[in-house]
Order: structure tokens, then C-alpha cells, then sequence
């Protein structure tokens, strides 16, 4: 128990229990369960992607593709309802071709990584500017709204359970389900082991490759899942609508404490990093700060958040070099 | 020593290279212009080029132009960078200029940045119009608008007020990015009617950026109703931002309680239109402004400059303005939940 | 295989911007003319500039994401000096301070706390935006004297234009920095293992702080080529060029682990990416599909360093057990 | 059912161009510590790794395990059939706990989707570490354990495999005297359950106290498999290298100059405490003592690393401020670290590039550039005076053996011309031609004025080099002894103890005594 009070997660949700604390002075309406479930549902697509970028970067990896994968899915997933009889299938339809499409391009991310050897960074780099090409290519940046989808998806879309849309549920259960992963499966295990130490899994017989490959496939999972939740919380297609969207899904997992080098994140730290951002923009307007200084605020507190961070980390260390001086 | 020397020799070979075909080629350059397009085809080449490719509102704008060179026989090409980048967009003129196309119009992303290579197509011989949003206007032959700025802002702020039904109470102000010219001066106009007329009305905060992002429209203007309960207007430029800001509303059932008047296109807006969230959108037709592009591209290059009362074929009558190379399409088009459904885009 | 054994990942790099030439110039009709050397001629500095003060750093192992900001910052400290009637030495000192504070503050945050350089320059990517956008309200700002449109306009001696020549001479400054200086040696070696390189008696802060403000030295250079040739600078100014950098960096051989990258390599990728980008334009291929092959050249390219470094393994292996046997 | 539990005959392995392997065989019998022997290059790892899976041998070899014939591919096969091997550099997962390190790899072949049961893994942990008699927390990360204790964790997971076999390379190389007691007792413990154990180490003294039988290998060869009481050092040093090699304690009795250095007090929290000693011309002190007594924590600090201190470092009677390692060196002080791999030598760069790094400044050239011919003559002055193989100044070094490796190092701070050289653990991972030479020079090095330091754990060594041997305990100088009076138990006492007992062994300093390599710490 002691060990979590010390963790990263801790000085985190530090910083968002006092910036809440902070904003809920300035504007009531922060702390009501609409502001927060706006707070949630509004982030819902950063924390899925997070969450499958969790896993990839405690591997040491990382992958600058996400977005371009998700708007993939969401091209296509516009496509085919438009397809789609106004029935319940169509929705389990939807739910077994996105994250497939999304396994098999991120798969092809783990494949290039492990079997070539190349740089995560790098492939992905790759990887995304040629899927944005496509994408653009096909759809000339095509806008498509809802009137053309079946209209059991605009139901799915507003589907709420005691006020908490579904974007919410799917996100808390992505979040448990990649907590079980982590936590109670083999594979979990073995991510966090081959993050923490290449060279020792390799001699305790984990298979290195199969499971690169296996966090890029589930990282292009939640990205299908993701471009589902994309398109019920916008009901449109727009290609260009997760432009960049990489970057923050990056700053959220590396401000919840998921060390870039590999064999250090977990899903809460992720989730409390989302939580952040989210507050950081909402407040930012609920505290009436003039727009232009939002971004100067937002950058300020990153670096603060990473330097506390290594600080923290630092004496941390320092502590733990210490010998025993006769006095 | 050795490799440093083997570096720069290389540089120097690359730049040769390059530099050796400048000499082989430039007498054939000089001569060229006119007859070397002449002889491939006899069709004049007209470039469009959008401030970026791949957006709803410049796809309905390349309907148009291409449209347009099918009918008059001229060769379109419109092209333009992925990003809303001025530096991106001056590397497309270049390469434009290189393709020796007759005339190229453009719709700059930043007026300044454009001047120079602007200039630079000039002298090579092209002519130059801007279109959409003007550019440095010593530089143009003819500056094609949809509309006049100043005009259209303070016709949204009008229209606002009549869908708000009150001259008092608080509004606000999206935009798709801070640094969008056009989208500026619209709201500069329509802050102009605002201070104007109606000082009942207050602005809650400066012009809020959406990043030309559904999603980041959507919940900035969930934030918005949220700090400013009493707010009761809103005015959405850029195509994108308005679907946001509609959705949050139609979400939140604020119907009724708050006005939205966007800038955008009637497809995309129709379910807001007929569920109210969006109560107007103001516009003008996108393949139109395209098609009057290119129209008066090829008059352009033809030698023929535009006279005011012009009728346009499939564009209507236009209005020249006093200098003589301003045209003015016409006034913007409403699109309500009446008449959204008859365009397609 | 065999052909290119021995050839140097830089080597094949440029074989391949020679053959790419080659075949532009065959195919894509107008490549060979002079508007289109002289497009490519000054499209290639400012890039090239951000191409190489990205390669730089991830020499040492890290990544700059904030060198496009940094960048447009100088432009605009630059163009507001300018507006206000200071003379063209005075603003484009006034810039490059500017510029060399950002890259101090990289600096400062990764070589003295030790925080990740994505890390931070995530964070001052993000601050540096904001801070444009506070000064510029999202406008750009313009009012450039006509002597200073020629920085990024004119020509040298009516032939070579005036920017390609600034670039020519800070990558063979940069050249000869990373590879005769003290500093750039100490910079490969800190890529290659900081540990060792501290306890060989190198200050590797300064090392590090060093990379950093040079950097966002090549960056300002960069911006006043940009601010100069487009008139302007605004807080998008050349933000399209971030990944495209990191790109042109890694495609010129750079491991992006550090230790190792060559200013020639770098090059060589910006050149490829150049002759691809207007090649393509020429042959009226969409824009669209320009990015899928650069995109493709990136992997492929590493495939075949990857290929080639196995190929080359196996055989420096097999000379090296030889000769211990012998 | 033949006696032993492996078998490994005829094992060959041919890498492209050099036969790492010839015919070599090894044969362990069930409930014994086997020792495998042989200078480094001598095949040892490369047998070991065919063992754990890691190399396949080439056609022809004959392995069997338990009487049965051993298909092992991967290292996982090896684990499962009970063979476990602990490397050098341990296999453990930083990140994870305790409980998981000793269970991992146990599930590698199973569903991917399999549900962790972690009362089991946490149960079969607790049972482990019990049968080992430890007691650490089972949630802890392994980070947070010193080697020792991680140590343990790895035999524990050998044990929680049910291991009939298990390889310890090195096992002692990181762990004080009193910890090696322990895994000592522990290896017994083990041997008592019948678990044969292969042991591999360079301290021979080490080895005749825990071994039964010794099988010896030379260039790639089998040289053969000996009782323990057939053997005594000098014979297995023979077998080892084929000549005679031993360490001679240092006579002493040098003539001393000057003092060329000396520290004063000087204290850094939670590392050491009012340290003061001197350092003359012409002579070479030892500085020993337990893991932990903050003998490398000293070093550093003295070379500017590990700062900031309190106290005075005088120079050539001057007094200096060191705030950098750039100011030690600038100073005229070159550090040895103990890493050679992380902290002396930059792997992936060449023999050129390491040597010239301290002294870039003084390599260039009229525009102030490095000058290349400069930077080789350089290195290839090194190359040869220190004999450095191959002698080619390109080469990386990561590409070198140990022994080279350390020339390399100390060829670099040899270019810097330092007034005091610190060496630590100067011949840790070297074969003992190379370890004699290195000897030599450091002693070379002092008779031409050098101020030499040299922090060693192994006492043999801080014997045979030293003029004065300083004995440091929790932080501090427990004594300080001139080599006349100094013998490995007066060393160990004051280690240990913080006073020297002084009784018999007053004669050992005198005379030509050979040094044993014996205990170390």
C-alpha cells in the first residue's frame, strides 16, 4: 500500500485534485456530474488510444500511427454503414469489422518492428504517412454525416445507462479489460516483462517477436475501437478530424507516468493522464482564461508535470545508492 | 580530410548537376510561353489552387472548376497542399509555374507569404487571380470573391440576432483556427455590425479556435454553455465548426435556447438543420465560386477582363467593383432546412 | 546484393537520389527546366536547415519536437523587429537570441533535471505554440523590409540563390562541427553511451545544452530563410516540416537510438524527398499520393539497411574469425 | 542408467571461421558442485550456452540429460527440463516483483490468454525463497534488492523450476565476503538435495572451497575432469594456461618522493566520512574493502562524479575545487571505472575514438579541428606500447576481449597524462596473462612518478601492486597498513571487524611469498 502513495500515479492525481480543487472555485459548474461525464465522454477516444499506446510504450516502442489507423477505420466503417440495414446486426457488424481492420494494420506495424528491426518510431512514421495518403486519396477529405447511417447507430451512438453514455462504458471497459490484461494474463505479463528486461525474457523463453507483434495488434484493437467510439461521439465521418490527434495521445500516457524507454506504465496512470488533459482543456474555459494563453498554460504544465516527475524519480534513486556511514 | 573533401565535392556534383541543366535548358525556357503550351494541346491550362486539398468545401469548389473546364475546353488543374501551410502552398505554385500553366488562381493561406512567388509566376508570364480570399492585390490580375467580407460578417450578425429573436443577452464566437485571414475578417465584420448596432449584445470571450475539428467544436461549445448558462447565440465560422457546435446543442435539447448561425455547407448540415440546432447556415455555393474561377481565368488569359452586371454563364451576374479586377459573385446564400436538401454539397 | 556491399548506408543514399534524379528527369516532362532547378534549388534550404537540426539531436539520442515552433518564434520576433522600423541586423540578431533561448530551454530541462527529450520538448512544443499565438492572436505579421525579402529570394552572383548558399555553408559548417570538432565528437560519443562519455571527463551537460541551442540555431537560420521567402511569419510557419524532418533525418541513416548519423546522409534524404515532391507534382500525380511514397521509400529504405547491415554482418564476421584463426 | 545426470560428449561449434569447440565433453554427477574452468576465450560460455539452448552444437555432439537424450532448442526447453542457468549479469526483470521474477517463464508456453493465478505464483515463491532460507518481500520490485539478494532470487526461481541442474557463471563476482559465505552455505544446502551444480569462476580459491571435481578447458579443447583433492591452485593454473603463472606479493621498500596527493576530510553524505590519506611519488596504494564500504563511492568523488563533497583534495600540495569529471581530468586525475561495458569503454565506437576522448584538445589542429593523423598516431602509439590485439586502431571495441578491452581504457587515460591514476577493480573479467601484465604496468607506471590508486576487492591483487593498502568499512578508513605488515587476514580483519588482530602471520610480509588468488571480497 505504501509503495502506491509513493508511485508516479500519486503525484499526478495530486496535480489534477488540486487543479480540480482550484477550478471548482472558480466555476461551479465544474464539479456537477454533467461537467464530468462531458469531461469522460469528450475524452473517451484519446483514453482508448491511450490506453493501447500504454502497452506499446511500456515495450520500449511507441507508435505515432494511431491516428491515422483510427481515421483508416473510421473511412471505412463510414463506408460500409452506410451499407447496413437499420438492425441490431449492423452493430455487431460494426464491432467485429473495426477492431479486425484495426488488428490487421497494426499488426502490420508489429511485424516491421520485430521482424525488421526497425525503430518503432520510425515505422510507424512510415506507416502513418502512407495510410494519411490513402486515406486522403480515397475520400478527397469526403465529410459524411449520420442522415446516410442506419439509424440504429444514431441510437447506439446516444445510448446512455443511468446518464453515463455508452462512449463512457466502452472506455471504463476497455480500461478494466487492458487492467486484466496487464495484470492477470500471460501475455500482460510478458509485455511488462520484456519492457523491463529484453534480454532476460529472451533466456525465460517469452517469445520476443510474438509479443511485439501482439501489442502493436491490440494497440490497432483499440484504435478500431476507438474510430467506433470516434464516429458515435462526431455521428460523422470526418478524415481529417484526429490530424495530430498522435501527439496527445502520447503526452497522456508519458504525463501518466509510462517511461518512454519501456517496463514502466499502467493503465490508472494512463487514465489519470487522460483525466488531466481533459480537465486541463475544459477548465481552461470554464476559468474564462483568454483563449490564446490556453496553449501557454497547457505547455507550462507539462513541463512542470516531467520535471517534478524526474525530480521526484531522482531523489528517489539518490536515496536508494545511499551507503550505511558509520557516524 | 578525405571524407569532409569527398562530402562537399559531392554537394558541389549534385548542385553541378543541377546547375549544368539550368544552362542546357534556359534557352528553351525563354522562348517558350504561349506556343509551347499551343503545340501539346491547344487547350489553355488553368491551375485553381485551394488554400488545402481534401476538405469538403474546396471538393465542392473543384466540382465547379472542373466542371467549368469541361464546358469553355480548357485543362484544370487544381491542386494544392494537404495542409492549410502557406510555406506548403508556395511550393505548389512553384511547381505550378514550372508545369508552365497559363494561369494560376489561387486562394492564399496567407497573403503576405503569397506575394513573392506570386510575383515570380508573373514574370515567368502567368497570370495571377486569387480567388476565395484575396491575395496582395498589387500583385493579381483579378480578384475573385464570393462575396464581400465585410458584407458577409454583418450578415451573420444580422441573421443571428433575428434567430435570437432579442438585441440583448450574450453571444460568442467559434472560428476553425486563429490564424485563418478570411475567417478573421468575417469576424471583424461581423464584430463591426455587432458594435454597431447592437450594444445590447456581449461577446463572452474572444474568438474561440476549433481546429477545424468536429469533435473540438463539439465540446468546446459543451464548455461554453456550461460557463455561460444565459449564453443565447452563437456564430460558427469555418465549414466545420458549426456541425460541432450544433451537436452539442442538439444534445444538450438547447434547440430552442440558443441560436447557432454557421458558415457552412448544406449537406453536411441538414440533420442540425431539421432538428433546429443549426438555424441558419449562410454560405455561398462553393462549385459556383469554382466554376466563376475558371470562367474568368480563361477571359483572363484571353485578354478579356470582367465588366460589372456580367452574366456568367450557370454562375449568375456578377458585380465588378470600381477598381476594375474585384468581382464579387453575389450576395451569400441562406441554406435552411427548407432548401439544404437541393445541393449537393 | 553484392553491388552495394561495402558502400556506405550514405553512399547507397546518394546512389539512390542520383537514380531518382536521373529518372525524373526522363520521365517527369519540365523537371529539367530552369524554373523548376530553381524551385527545387530554394524549396531544399529551409528544410534541409530543419532537416539537419533535427538529425543533430537525435544523434545524441533524442528528438526535437519543438523545432518548428522554436523556428516560427525567431520568424516572428524577426517580423515584429522588422514592423517596427529596426534594421535588418538588429532583427535578425533579435531572432536568433530568440531562437537560442528556446533551445536553452530544450537544453536546460534535459541536460541539468534529466527529463527525456521527447518529453520536454512535447511540453515546449506546446508552449512555444501558445506563446506565438498570445504575441501574433493567430495573425501573421508581415511589413519585411525589400532588402530582406532577398535573403530568401535573391540570387548569388544572379546564379546560385542566396538561401542555398546559406545552406550549403552551415551544412559544411555542421559537417565540420559534428565530425573535426571537440564538440561534435563528444556529441556522437554521448549518443553512443552517456555513462562512458561522462566518466572519459566530458561535461555532457553542456555537450547535451550545446546540441540544443544549435539546434534551434540551424532552426532560426531556417526561419529567416522562410520568413524572408514567404513574406511573413505566423505560428503555423513551416510546422508541416516536423515529421517530414525527423523522416529525412532517419531515411539519411541516423539511428534514432544515437550514436550515430551523418550530415551527408541527411542530405542526400532531403534531396530525395526533394526530387520526389516535385518530380511527382510535374507528372500531376496527387498530392495525396506523394505522401504514400514517401512513406514507402522511409520503410523501404530501412529494409534494405537492414538487409544490407545483415549481409554485412555475416561477412565482417567471418573476415574478423579468419584472421583470429590466422 | 549411467551415473550422471548430464552427459555432454563430443560438443563441437564452429562459428564461420573459428571452431569455438573441439570435441569437448562434460560429465556432472547428480548432488555435485562441478567447477568449469579455463582462461576467458576458453570456451566456457560458449558450452554453457549450448547447454541453456542459446547455440546449437554442430552435428555429431551427444547430450543427455537424465540418461535420456536432450532436444533442447530454446532456453525455455532447457528450464523445463530442469537445467537452469544463472548468468553473470543476472536475468531479472527490474520492473517486476519478487514473486513474479521467481515464477517467470513458467506459463511462456501457454495461452496467451491464460489467467495469472497469483496466489499460486506468490505460494510457489514463498516455498522457494524458504527452502532457501531468506526472507524477502514478495511484492517488492526486484530493483529495489542489492545484487545479493537478487542473486537469491534467481536461485530461487532455479528452485521453483525444480531444477536438477543449475549453472552459476560468476555467481561471486558482485557479492562481499559475507554474502559469498552465504551462497556458499546455500550451495550446499542445494547439493544436499541432490542438485548437481556447475560452477564457473576465475577465483580458484573459491573454487576448491565449494567444488568436488573440476573439468578444465584450454583454446576450445577439453583438457580434462579432475577430482578436488587432486588438485591444488598451481596444478589448475597449469591446466588452465599450460605454464605457470602466479601472483608475487609486492616487496615494498620503493623509494617515496613527494607528496603528489592528498585528501583531507573528506565527507559526502550517506557515502563516506572524514576520509584522509596521502599519496607519494613512486608508490601505489590499495583501497579495499567490503561491497558497500564506499571504496568506488570515494573514487568518484575524488573524480568529480560523485559531488558534491565536503573537505580538502590537494594536488601537488595545491588545493583544488573538483565540481566535474572534466574538472578532475583538466586537473591532472584519470578515473578506471569498475564497468568497463557501461561506464569505461563506448562499445560502438572505435579504438580511436575511446583514446582520444579525454584529450580531444590537445589533438587539434591549426583551425582548431581534430586532427586525424594526430588522433591516429595517438592510438596507435597505445596499440602498441600496451599491446593491444588486434592492433587495429578502427576496430569498435565492443568487438575486443576483456583484457584488450581494458588496455584500451587504460590507454585513454594514459593519454591524458594523468598526475594520479584510480583504477577500480583494475582486472575484473580478465584472464590472468592479461591480469599480471596490467600488474606490471601499474607498478611501471608508479616508479615513473604516476600517482596510482588502486581499488580492488580481490586481495591477491591489492597485494601484489600495493606499497600502502587502506582498508575501508561502512564509509570509512578502518585502517591503514603498509604492505610489509599487510596479509590477506590482517585485510579481512579490518574489513570485517574495523581492527586488525594482529597475532602469528607477522612473517608473511617478509620474503618472496606467493600469493594465492584467494579470497577476495
Amino acid at each position: 500500500m505504501k509503495s502506491i502513495l509513493k508511485s508516479k500515479e500519486m503525484s499526478i492525481a495530486l496535480i489534477i485534485v488540486m487543479l480540480s480543487i482550484v477550478l471548482s472555485f472558480i466555476s461551479p459548474v465544474f464539479f456537477t456530474f454533467e461537467n464530468i461525464t462531458d469531461i469522460l465522454k469528450g475524452n473517451a477516444v484519446l483514453g482508448i488510444l491511450a490506453i493501447g499506446m500504454t502497452l506499446v510504450i511500456i515495450t520500449g516502442g511507441i507508435d505515432v500511427s494511431v491516428a491515422a489507423v483510427t481515421t483508416a477505420v473510421i473511412v471505412i466503417l463510414g463506408k460500409i454503414l452506410v451499407f447496413l440495414p437499420d438492425s441490431p446486426i449492423s452493430i455487431v457488424l460494426m464491432f467485429i469489422i473495426a477492431p479486425l481492420i484495426g488488428v490487421i494494420l497494426g499488426a502490420l506495424n508489429g511485424m516491421l518492428v520485430s521482424k525488421i528491426q526497425i525503430p518503432a518510431i520510425v515505422v510507424t512514421l512510415g506507416t502513418m504517412s502512407m495510410i494519411n495518403g490513402i486515406i486522403l486519396y480515397i475520400t478527397n477529405g469526403q465529410y459524411l454525416n449520420s442522415t446516410s447511417f442506419p439509424k440504429i447507430f444514431v441510437k447506439f451512438a446516444n445510448f446512455e445507462i443511468f446518464g453515463i453514455s455508452i462512449l463512457i462504458i466502452l472506455f471504463a471497459l476497455i480500461s478494466i479489460g487492458a487492467w486484466y490484461l496487464l495484470k492477470y494474463t500471460v501475455i500482460g505479463r510478458e509485455v511488462l516483462a520484456i519492457g523491463g528486461n529484453k534480454e532476460s525474457s529472451i533466456r525465460a523463453g517469452i517469445n520476443f517477436d510474438k509479443v511485439q507483434i501482439f501489442v502493436y495488434g491490440f494497440m490497432g484493437l483499440l484504435a478500431g475501437v476507438a474510430a467506433i467510439a470516434q464516429l458515435s461521439y462526431t455521428k460523422a465521418v470526418d478524415p481529417n478530424g484526429l490530424l495530430g490527434f498522435e501527439m496527445q495521445v502520447i503526452a497522456a500516457v508519458v504525463l501518466g507516468g509510462a517511461n518512454i524507454m519501456g517496463g514502466r506504465g499502467t493503465i490508472i496512470g494512463t487514465f489519470l493522464g487522460v483525466l488531466l488533459l481533459g480537465i486541463m482543456q475544459n477548465g481552461l474555459i470554464l476559468a474564462h482564461i483568454d483563449v490564446f494563453w490556453q496553449k501557454v498554460v497547457v505547455g507550462a504544465i507539462i513541463l512542470l508535470a516531467v520535471t517534478f516527475d524526474q525530480i521526484q524519480y531522482k531523489r528517489s534513486k539518490d536515496k536508494l545508492a545511499k551507503i550505511e556511514v558509520e557516524a | 580530410m578525405k571524407k569532409l573533401l569527398g562530402a562537399i565535392l559531392s554537394v558541389v556534383l549534385m548542385v553541378g548537376l543541377l546547375a549544368g541543366c539550368v544552362s542546357s535548358n534556359s534557352g528553351t525556357t525563354s522562348k517558350a510561353n504561349g506556343s509551347e503550351n499551343a503545340d501539346k494541346s491547344g487547350k489553355l491550362k488553368i491551375a485553381v489552387v485551394p488554400k488545402l486539398i481534401g476538405i469538403p468545401y474546396f471538393n465542392a469548389s473543384e466540382k465547379g472548376a472542373v466542371q467549368a473546364g469541361k464546358d469553355l475546353g480548357v485543362d484544370v488543374i487544381y491542386t494544392g497542399p494537404t495542409e492549410a501551410d502557406a510555406a506548403q502552398q508556395v511550393k505548389v505554385i512553384e511547381d505550378l509555374i514550372s508545369q508552365k500553366v497559363d494561369v494560376i488562381a489561387v486562394a492564399p493561406n496567407d497573403q503576405a507569404a503569397l506575394t513573392p512567388v506570386l510575383k515570380k509566376a508573373k514574370d515567368a508570364g502567368i497570370k495571377v487571380m486569387d480567388w476565395d480570399t484575396p491575395a496582395d492585390q498589387s500583385v493579381v490580375d483579378l480578384s475573385v470573391h464570393q462575396i464581400d467580407d465585410e458584407a458577409y460578417g454583418r450578415h451573420i450578425t444580422k441573421s443571428l440576432v433575428e434567430q435570437m429573436g432579442t438585441e440583448k443577452g450574450e453571444i460568442a464566437i467559434l472560428t476553425g483556427g486563429l490564424s485563418a485571414a478570411n475567417l478573421n475578417s468575417w469576424i471583424d465584420g461581423a464584430k463591426k455590425e455587432l458594435e454597431e448596432n447592437y450594444p445590447g449584445l456581449k461577446l463572452v470571450s474572444d474568438k474561440i479556435a476549433t481546429d477545424e475539428k468536429q469533435p473540438v467544436a463539439y465540446q468546446k461549445t459543451l464548455d461554453l454553455i456550461k460557463s455561460y448558462p444565459d449564453l443565447k447565440g452563437i456564430m460558427a465560422f469555418s465549414t466545420i465548426a458549426p456541425l460541432g457546435a450544433a451537436q452539442a446543442i442538439q444534445e444538450k435539447g438547447l434547440q430552442d435556447k440558443i441560436a447557432i448561425i454557421g458558415a457552412n455547407l448544406p449537406k453536411d448540415s441538414i440533420p442540425f438543420l431539421e432538428d433546429g440546432a443549426l438555424d441558419l447556415a449562410i454560405l455561398w455555393e462553393p462549385d459556383k465560386l469554382g466554376y466563376l474561377t475558371v470562367a474568368l481565368a480563361k477571359d483572363l488569359a484571353e485578354g478579356k477582363m470582367p465588366q460589372d452586371g456580367q452574366e456568367v454563364k450557370n454562375v449568375g451576374k456578377i458585380e465588378v467593383w470600381e477598381d476594375g479586377k474585384t468581382v464579387i459573385m453575389g450576395p451569400p446564400t441562406d441554406f435552411t432546412k427548407e432548401n439544404a436538401g437541393n445541393y449537393d454539397f | 546484393m553484392n553491388i552495394l556491399k561495402g558502400l556506405s548506408k550514405e553512399s547507397v543514399l546518394g546512389l539512390i537520389a542520383l537514380v531518382l534524379t536521373i529518372g525524373m528527369c526522363i520521365i517527369a516532362p519540365g523537371f529539367l527546366s530552369q524554373q523548376n532547378i530553381s524551385n527545387m534549388l530554394f524549396q531544399i534550404p529551409e528544410f534541409g536547415l530543419i532537416a539537419l537540426g533535427m538529425m543533430v539531436v537525435i544523434v545524441t539520442g533524442g528528438i526535437n519536437l519543438s523545432i518548428t515552433y522554436s523556428a516560427a518564434l525567431s520568424g516572428v520576433a524577426i517580423a515584429i523587429m522588422q514592423s517596427h522600423g529596426y534594421s535588418i541586423l538588429i532583427s535578425i540578431l533579435v531572432g536568433l537570441v530568440v531562437g537560442l533561448l528556446c533551445g536553452f530551454i530544450n537544453g536546460f530541462i534535459v541536460s541539468k533535471i534529466g527529463v527525456s527529450a521527447i518529453l520536454v520538448t512535447l511540453g515546449t512544443m506546446t508552449l512555444f505554440e501558445g506563446v506565438i499565438l498570445t504575441i501574433t492572436k493567430g495573425n501573421s505579421i508581415s511589413g519585411f523590409s525589400e532588402a530582406y525579402s532577398l535573403i530568401g529570394n535573391g540570387y548569388y552572383m544572379g546564379l546560385v540563390p542566396l538561401s542555398l548558399l546559406i545552406f550549403v555553408i552551415f551544412a559544411v559548417l555542421t559537417a565540420i562541427l559534428m565530425n573535426k570538432s571537440k564538440w561534435g565528437r563528444n556529441v556522437y560519443m554521448l549518443g553512443s553511451n552517456p555513462i562512458a562519455t561522462l566518466f572519459s571527463g566530458v561535461n555532457t551537460n553542456k555537450v547535451l545544452m550545446g546540441v540544443y541551442l544549435y539546434s534551434a540555431l540551424l532552426a532560426a537560420v531556417a526561419s529567416i530563410i522562410m520568413t524572408s521567402r514567404y513574406n511573413m511569419a505566423k505560428v503555423d510557419l513551416g510546422s508541416s516540416y516536423l515529421l517530414q524532418s525527423v523522416s529525412a533525418a532517419v531515411l539519411g541513416g541516423t539511428d534514432i537510438q544515437g550514436g550515430y548519423g551523418k550530415v551527408m546522409g541527411t542530405i542526400y534524404a532531403v534531396i530525395i524527398f526533394q526530387v520526389l515532391s516535385s518530380g511527382l507534382n510535374l507528372l500531376e500525380v496527387p498530392r495525396s499520393i506523394v505522401g504514400i511514397i514517401m512513406g514507402a521509400i522511409l520503410i523501404l529504405v530501412l529494409i534494405l539497411n537492414f538487409v544490407k547491415a545483415k549481409v554485412d554482418e555475416k561477412s565482417q564476421k567471418k573476415a574478423q574469425q579468419e584472421t583470429l584463426v590466422a | 542408467m549411467s551415473k550422471y545426470i548430464l552427459q555432454m560428449n563430443h560438443i563441437s561449434k564452429t562459428f564461420p571461421g573459428v571452431k569455438a569447440l573441439d570435441n569437448v565433453k562434460l560429465e556432472i554427477e547428480p548432488g555435485e558442485v562441478h567447477a568449469l574452468i579455463g582462461e576467458n576465450g576458453a570456451g566456457k560460455s560458449t558450452l554453457i550456452k549450448i547447454l541453456a539452448g542459446i547455440y546449437d552444437a554442430d552435428p555429431g555432439a551427444e547430450f543427455y540429460f537424465e540418461g535420456r537424450e536432450a532436444d533442447i532448442k530454446k532456453p525455455i526447453d532447457a528450464t523445463l527440463k530442469g537445467i537452469s542457468i544463472i548468468y553473470q549479469d543476472l536475468s531479472l526483470f527490474p520492473n517486476l516483483s519478487v514473486a513474479e521474477n521467481i515464477f517467470i517463464g513458467r506459463d511462456s508456453n501457454s495461452n496467451s490468454l491464460k489467467k495469472v493465478n497469483w496466489k499460486h505464483i506468490e505460494e510457489i515463491a514463498e516455498s522457494a525463497l524458504k527452502e532457501l532460507d531468506v526472507q524477502i518481500d514478495l511484492n517488492l520490485p526486484v530493483e529495489k534488492l542489492s545484487i545479493a539478494q537478487q542473486q537469491l532470487i534467481e536461485i530461487a526461481r532455479a528452485l521453483a523450476f525444480e531444477a536438477k541442474l543449475i549453472v552459476m557463471d560468476e555467481p561471486t563476482s558482485s557479492l562481499s565476503a559475507g554474502e559469498v559465505e552465504k551462497l556458499y552455505k546455500v550451495i550446499n544446502n542445494l547439493k544436499q538435495k541432490g542438485i548437481s551444480i556447475i560452477f564457473v569462476s576465475h577465483k580458484l580459491k573459491e573454487l576448491f572451497t565449494v567444488s568436488d571435481r573440476f573439468t578444465v578447458l584450454r583454446d576450445g579443447k577439453y583438457v580434462g575432469t579432475y577430482e578436488s583433492k587432486e588438485l591444488n591452485e598451481d596444478k589448475l593454473i597449469n591446466l588452465m594456461v599450460g605454464r605457470q603463472v602466479l601472483y608475487e606479493k609486492n616487496k615494498g621498500g620503493i623509494q617515496i618522493g613527494q607528496t603528489v596527493f592528498e585528501v583531507k576530510c573528506l565527507s559526502k553524505e550517506g557515502n563516506f566520512k572524514d576520509i584522509s590519506f596521502e599519496l607519494k611519488q613512486g608508490e601505489v596504494i590499495g583501497i579495499t574493502g567490503l561491497m558497500g564500504s564506499g571504496r568506488t563511492e570515494l573514487a568518484q568523488a575524488i573524480f568529480g562524479i560523485n559531488t558534491p563533497v565536503t573537505g580538502e583534495i590537494k594536488i601537488n600540495g595545491e588545493s583544488v575545487t573538483i565540481k566535474s569529471s572534466e574538472d578532475a581530468v583538466k586537473k591532472g586525475i584519470a578515473y578506471i571505472p569498475e564497468s568497463r561495458k557501461t561506464q569505461g569503454l563506448i562499445l560502438e565506437q572505435s579504438i580511436i575514438n575511446n583514446i582520444s576522448l579525454p584529450v580531444l584538445k590537445t589533438l587539434r589542429n591549426a583551425f582548431g579541428l581534430i586532427s586525424r593523423k594526430k588522433e591516429v598516431d595517438l592510438a596507435n602509439h597505445y596499440i602498441k606500447t600496451l599491446d593491444v590485439r588486434p592492433a587495429l586502431p578502427n576496430l569498435k571495441t565492443g568487438k575486443m576481449s576483456g583484457g584488450n578491452q581494458q588496455k584500451v581504457v587504460i590507454g585513454k587515460w594514459l593519454s591524458t597524462k594523468p598526475k594520479l591514476l584510480i583504477i577500480d577493480e583494475p582486472t575484473n573479467g580478465i584472464d590472468i596473462g592479461a591480469k599480471t601484465e596490467i600488474h606490471k604496468l601499474l607498478r611501471k607506471l608508479a616508479s615513473e612518478g604516476m600517482g596510482v590508486i588502486v581499488i580492488s576487492s580481490e586481495l591477491p591483487e591489492v597485494l601484489a601492486v600495493s606499497d600502502r593498502i587502506i582498508v575501508m568499512r561502512h564509509g570509512r578508513i578502518a585502517g591503514e597498513l603498509a604492505i610489509e605488515e599487510a596479509t590477506q587476514e590482517n585485510i579481512m580483519n579490518y574489513a570485517l571487524l574495523g581492527s586488525k588482530v594482529s597475532k602469528e602471520n607477522k612473517n608473511q610480509g617478509k620474503g618472496k611469498v606467493i600469493v594465492e588468488s584467494g579470497v577476495s571480497m
